[in-house]
């Protein structure tokens, strides 16, 4: 066991691809010289080389399209964008291009590429740079989407990931870096098409990923408090969804919240909603709640940031809602 | 007709003869199967451009790759990839080189490098970007040809891959097949400069500035440019001028441009342009011009049988090869 | 009244727009030499001139960008993108644009700018023109999303639009163009807040917009012949939705199937399910249903696009399903 | 420093100097006030950069309009924004030019035809072309001033737009600061062609490259440039050379460079340059420049405690201004 935050686990599960495959390559702005925007980079320019570590230009439709090309040539890139709001300049490579090639030319090319990008809010960043928009891209049939949201998958999930003959997209939650703990000294790979129950309960199901994990188990921490056993799940994987999991767990609890950062209308909680509805309405003894981003581009100062994000106290009162 | 074909053999000039005359007849063949509903959804003709496509491939090696556009029937046929294949593909059955999933827009084929044709403009560049960098980044001395319309000139993705390949020093050859129009819009009312071939300044990459009816004078350009590339310079960019003589699709009434205009620019096909020089240099006899016709037709007419005979995919697949069967 | 098609009534708004309102323009590829994409600008740039009917090169996100900042400052520009699949290359400035100025400048500045697009499958144009991605631009808070699907919607809903002082967007599904009718002579502004309901019905409510709401009207029609009276509902508004009026009619019918020709995991149609679990789960008899396309970017041939989209079949099956 | 300095008035000269002056005590009372976590999210200071916002500021007139990016305090207090409201921004107070809501990033100012500061890099680009081109459409003569660094010119939004705006002959002025570094990229490393003045060849935009510490020498192209787009010219493009003291925003090690040359740049500190330049010609005398600084200090100080007696809004209005209140 070691001492670890999210970060060196994001920077070791690099260090450990670029060592293990040499296909691999990391691609991106200021991954290198910079040390990376959320310093997950840090040193690997000085290990690997410019060849491995490649900064680029401000372009990020072209160079994740250049990932694409090299992807279908052979190479294992792994790109990273900085932010979750510059990906929009690279959504016409990444849904019309890498999520289509497979299926347009009838199963002769695949995209293994795998895209790394920060989300979520939380540091003031504005109306620019906060937004969660993993549930767009959990949308789009062709790519798959990774929520890491502990240190296991931060460590774990890009290995798989990397060996997966379709593009994935990794999403990091910008609050989650910081985030310290121990990590197994020979932590691996990890599957990537299950969610996991972090704490098992038997009352009500809190259904979330990615930065929301921690305070979604806060609240389930109060909620015990007031005898309320919640059951947290995480989904890990938002596309495709482990819909067994989710079911198997309203099979017990009968009652659920999802907790998704992203804002309502549309997200991927509607979706998870949705499902529940359609899979498990005869066991609901309440319907499922959800607590999401207010519905407004996010603002700087730090209390109308915080007003605008699920927060644990909302959690709590909507799981209690839903117990009644 | 350009200098450079005077070192080219009489058995050379033919096969470019034959393979334009392949792309022509089995375009319009298109056209035809198009009005009885046998293709459908878009169908994009180069009919008049046909020599880019033909001495582009012909300075290609099989081990270099190729991306393409949505009017790319001709740079597959050209590439080797059977025309059987390709037909079945523009009817949509499961014999097409793309399962008929793509149909006219995405033929794509593994075996051929032919890394498909893309209908978003300008999409196709990046990825042709990554194709190259993956090349040099495994040193392969292999070269990536991309093709696009003048049009996707204006596009961000142009410029944003135009720079990384000059600053990457990436082997690739950017072929702009410039037909003076994007859909209805004439070069000048969508570029401020309309020598396409003078953006590569701004990337300081090597350009070049063909006519692109003359089969022979691209052929010169891009085996030059090729081996510029495979030097190591880098690379290069040719932009090829040359006209479509049918409409931009089939929902295309034409109005932005004159029927004159259009038959002015019928007096350079590329095709008679070739014969008639062949047959003036003697290269070119009656039954040569009568077989290769004879050739097209036959391999035309057999396209059509194969397509016509093919299967539709089953219903139940409809879902394959959105994800692979098998991941981790 | 004249008979009229679906393409006429756009034309007849746009032209009747540029009438009224000088600071009322076109801008796009292809609307003025060319006559639009889908002949739906033909004869205009004769009419009003190359300033007012402006053929722009490939560039989408910067003459979208053009059309935000002309907004900005004192125009009406009406942008048209060709089609869905080619916003992607906008979204930067819509999203990130378009949808946050207001709020980032503290309310000074808005951006009335009238976005068109067409959207849809159904005419064999394969994996990168086929897409219905109105479901994902609906998640944009900042964002109004407007799908005309009657030829009284397609003539006045821009009047609207254009009035308003933020961002719409009008996604005109490509297999309406041709769609013929008769309209008032007098045919004016219609809200852009309301849903419809296009057929009345006690039994099951049909919910979609669109180009899917002719289908769901032949649902109806089938199922009407079953005894079944189904309720059809035209969302019209994608964003802000109308929830009174889904749930008036939900506490009527009880039972719902929402028709959505976007890929099902998070379309549109999971947010409409997860409102009706939240606002009317005590009122249901069955759980909601979904018709929705198969998630595979849709197939060229003409037996896959069919498969792949949402049919009356599948539509009147669900219906029955629901009501049991 | 440059002749043209020479055609202007000692007072036109002390404003610069104290208009830099501000800008520059401003952003450092940023620094501190960051430490002290009165101010939060990013950060981007452009203390060096002072010159090239000063002077365009001063040849720009109350109707012209401007876009800037995150780096834009200097812009927004050039232009007039009133410092008060400036900090109060920076606070996220209600007071704040943009109530808050946008923070350091996202200044805006419809009194000052100030359209905001953005924060995509090259997002800013299309918009400010669109400004322009409502000016144009509505025989306005006014010009928009188009702001960003060197790294914009590698996104695809920049090349739309300066083809855009050339082909339209936009009244735009694009003013690249050039400083060498995008974060921690140095220019060479992101772009084939660094010569970025060039690349307006490419639309055939008219451009110019300037010393962008010498606040004369930008004023006066400036100035230039303004003339000609007034004069129905189309687009200019005015390069400056400039370069950043600080760190990117507060989170930057600045490993990509080198202490001695951030000190050699600060050898070309543009604020000692003009002051010195001044004293030399008798045009600045220790009492100038006590004023300046007590003026400065003053105003500085009375904008901190406007801010720090700024109110925070009220988080029941959370979603205000998502859209307008009334729509039709
Ligand atoms: C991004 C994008 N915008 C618009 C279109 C619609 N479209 C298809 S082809 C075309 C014209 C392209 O012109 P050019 O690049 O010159 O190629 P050509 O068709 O002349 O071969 C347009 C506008 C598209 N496919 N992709
Ligand atoms: C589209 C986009 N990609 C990346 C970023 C992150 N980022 C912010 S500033 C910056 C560097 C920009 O450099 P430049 O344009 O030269 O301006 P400077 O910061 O030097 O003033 C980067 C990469 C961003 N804000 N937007
Ligand atoms: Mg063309
Ligand atoms: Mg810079």
């Amino acid at each position: 066991m070691s001492e670890i935050t999210y970060r060196e686990a994001c920077r070791e599960a690099i260090r450990d691809a670029l060592k293990r495959d040499p296909r691999v390559f990391l691609m991106g702005e200021d991954v290198g010289h910079y040390g990376g925007c959320y310093a997950v980079s840090k040193g690997l320019l000085d290990e690997f080389g410019p060849e491995r570590i490649r900064d680029t230009p401000l372009s990020e439709s072209g160079f994740t399209g250049l990932g694409i090309g090299a992807a279908m040539n052979g190479m294992r890139p792994i790109v990273e964008i900085m932010t979750v709001n510059f990906a929009l300049l690279a959504l016409d490579q990444i849904v019309n291009n890498a999520a289509t090639i497979r299926h347009m030319s009838g199963g002769q090319f695949g995209v293994p590429l795998v895209i790394r990008m920060a989300t979520g809010a939380g540091r003031q960043l504005a109306a620019q740079h906060s937004h969660s928009l993993e549930g767009w891209f959990a949308h789009i049939p062709g790519l798959k989407i990774l929520a890491p949201a502990t240190l296991e998958d931060a460590r774990g999930m890009l290995w798989t990931a990397l060996e997966d003959p379709d593009p994935v997209l990794i999403f990091e939650h910008v609050m989650l870096y910081g985030v310290a703990g121990t990590l197994a000294a020979d932590a691996g790979p990890v599957p990537i098409d299950k969610a996991a129950v972090r704490r098992p309960g038997k009352d009500v199901s809190l259904i979330t990923y990615g930065g929301s994990l921690p305070k979604a188990l806060k609240a389930a921490e109060a909620l015990a408090a007031e005898k309320i056993e919640a059951e947290v799940i995480d989904l890990r994987t938002l596309r495709p969804l482990d819909d067994a999991t989710i079911m198997a767990s309203l099979a017990k609890t009968r009652r659920a919240v999802i907790v998704d950062e992203d804002w309502r209308s549309g997200s991927l909680s509607a979706e998870i909603s949705a499902r529940i509805m359609e899979q498990a309405f005869w066991n609901l003894d309440a319907p499922v709640a959800r607590v999401c981003s207010a519905e407004v581009p996010i603002p700087y100062p730090r209390h109308l940031e915080e007003a605008a994000l699920p927060q644990v106290p909302a959690i709590v009162a909507a799981a209690k809602q839903v117990v009644g | 007709m350009s200098e450079a074909k005077l070192h080219l053999t009489r058995d050379t000039l033919l096969g470019l003869l034959h393979q334009m005359t392949r792309v022509r007849r089995f375009e319009e063949k298109c056209d035809e199967l198009y009005q009885v509903e046998k293709i459908r959804g878009f169908l994009h003709l180069a009919i008049g451009e046909e020599a880019i496509s033909t001495a582009v491939m012909a300075a290609l090696t099989a081990e270099d790759a190729v991306v393409a556009t949505y009017r790319e029937h001709g740079h597959a046929l050209v590439r080797g990839v059977p025309m059987r294949a390709v037909m079945a593909e523009m009817y949509g059955k499961q014999e097409g080189v793309s399962r008929g999933r793509g149909g006219s827009m995405h033929l794509f084929s593994a075996a051929h490098r032919f890394y498909g044709g893309y209908a978003i403009v300008g999409g196709g560049l990046p990825l042709a970007g990554g194709l190259a960098l993956a090349d040099k980044m495994q040193h392969k001395s292999c070269v990536t040809a991309c093709f696009f319309g003048e049009g996707a000139a204006a596009e961000g993705e142009f410029h944003e891959t135009m720079n990384l390949a000059a600053l990457w020093k990436l082997p690739i050859l950017f072929v702009c097949e410039n037909n003076l129009y994007a859909m209805g819009t004439r070069l000048d009312f969508s570029e401020s400069q309309t020598d396409i071939h003078a953006k590569a300044q701004s990337y300081r990459m090597a350009s070049e500035s063909v006519d692109g009816m003359d089969v022979v004078a691209v052929d010169a350009a891009a085996s030059r440019a090729l081996a510029a590339i495979r030097a190591g310079d880098g690379p290069q960019f040719l932009e090829c001028k040359t006209y479509r003589f049918r409409a931009h699709s089939m929902f295309d009434p034409q109005l932005y441009r004159t029927k004159a205009e259009v038959e002015e620019w019928k007096t350079r096909d590329p095709i008679p342009r070739l014969a008639n020089w062949m047959r003036e240099a003697g290269m070119l006899h009656d039954r040569d011009a009568e077989k290769i016709e004879a050739e097209v037709t036959a391999e035309v007419d057999d396209a059509v049988a194969f397509a016509e005979a093919g299967a539709w995919e089953p219903v139940e697949t409809l879902t394959r090869d959105v994800t692979a069967e098998a991941a981790p």
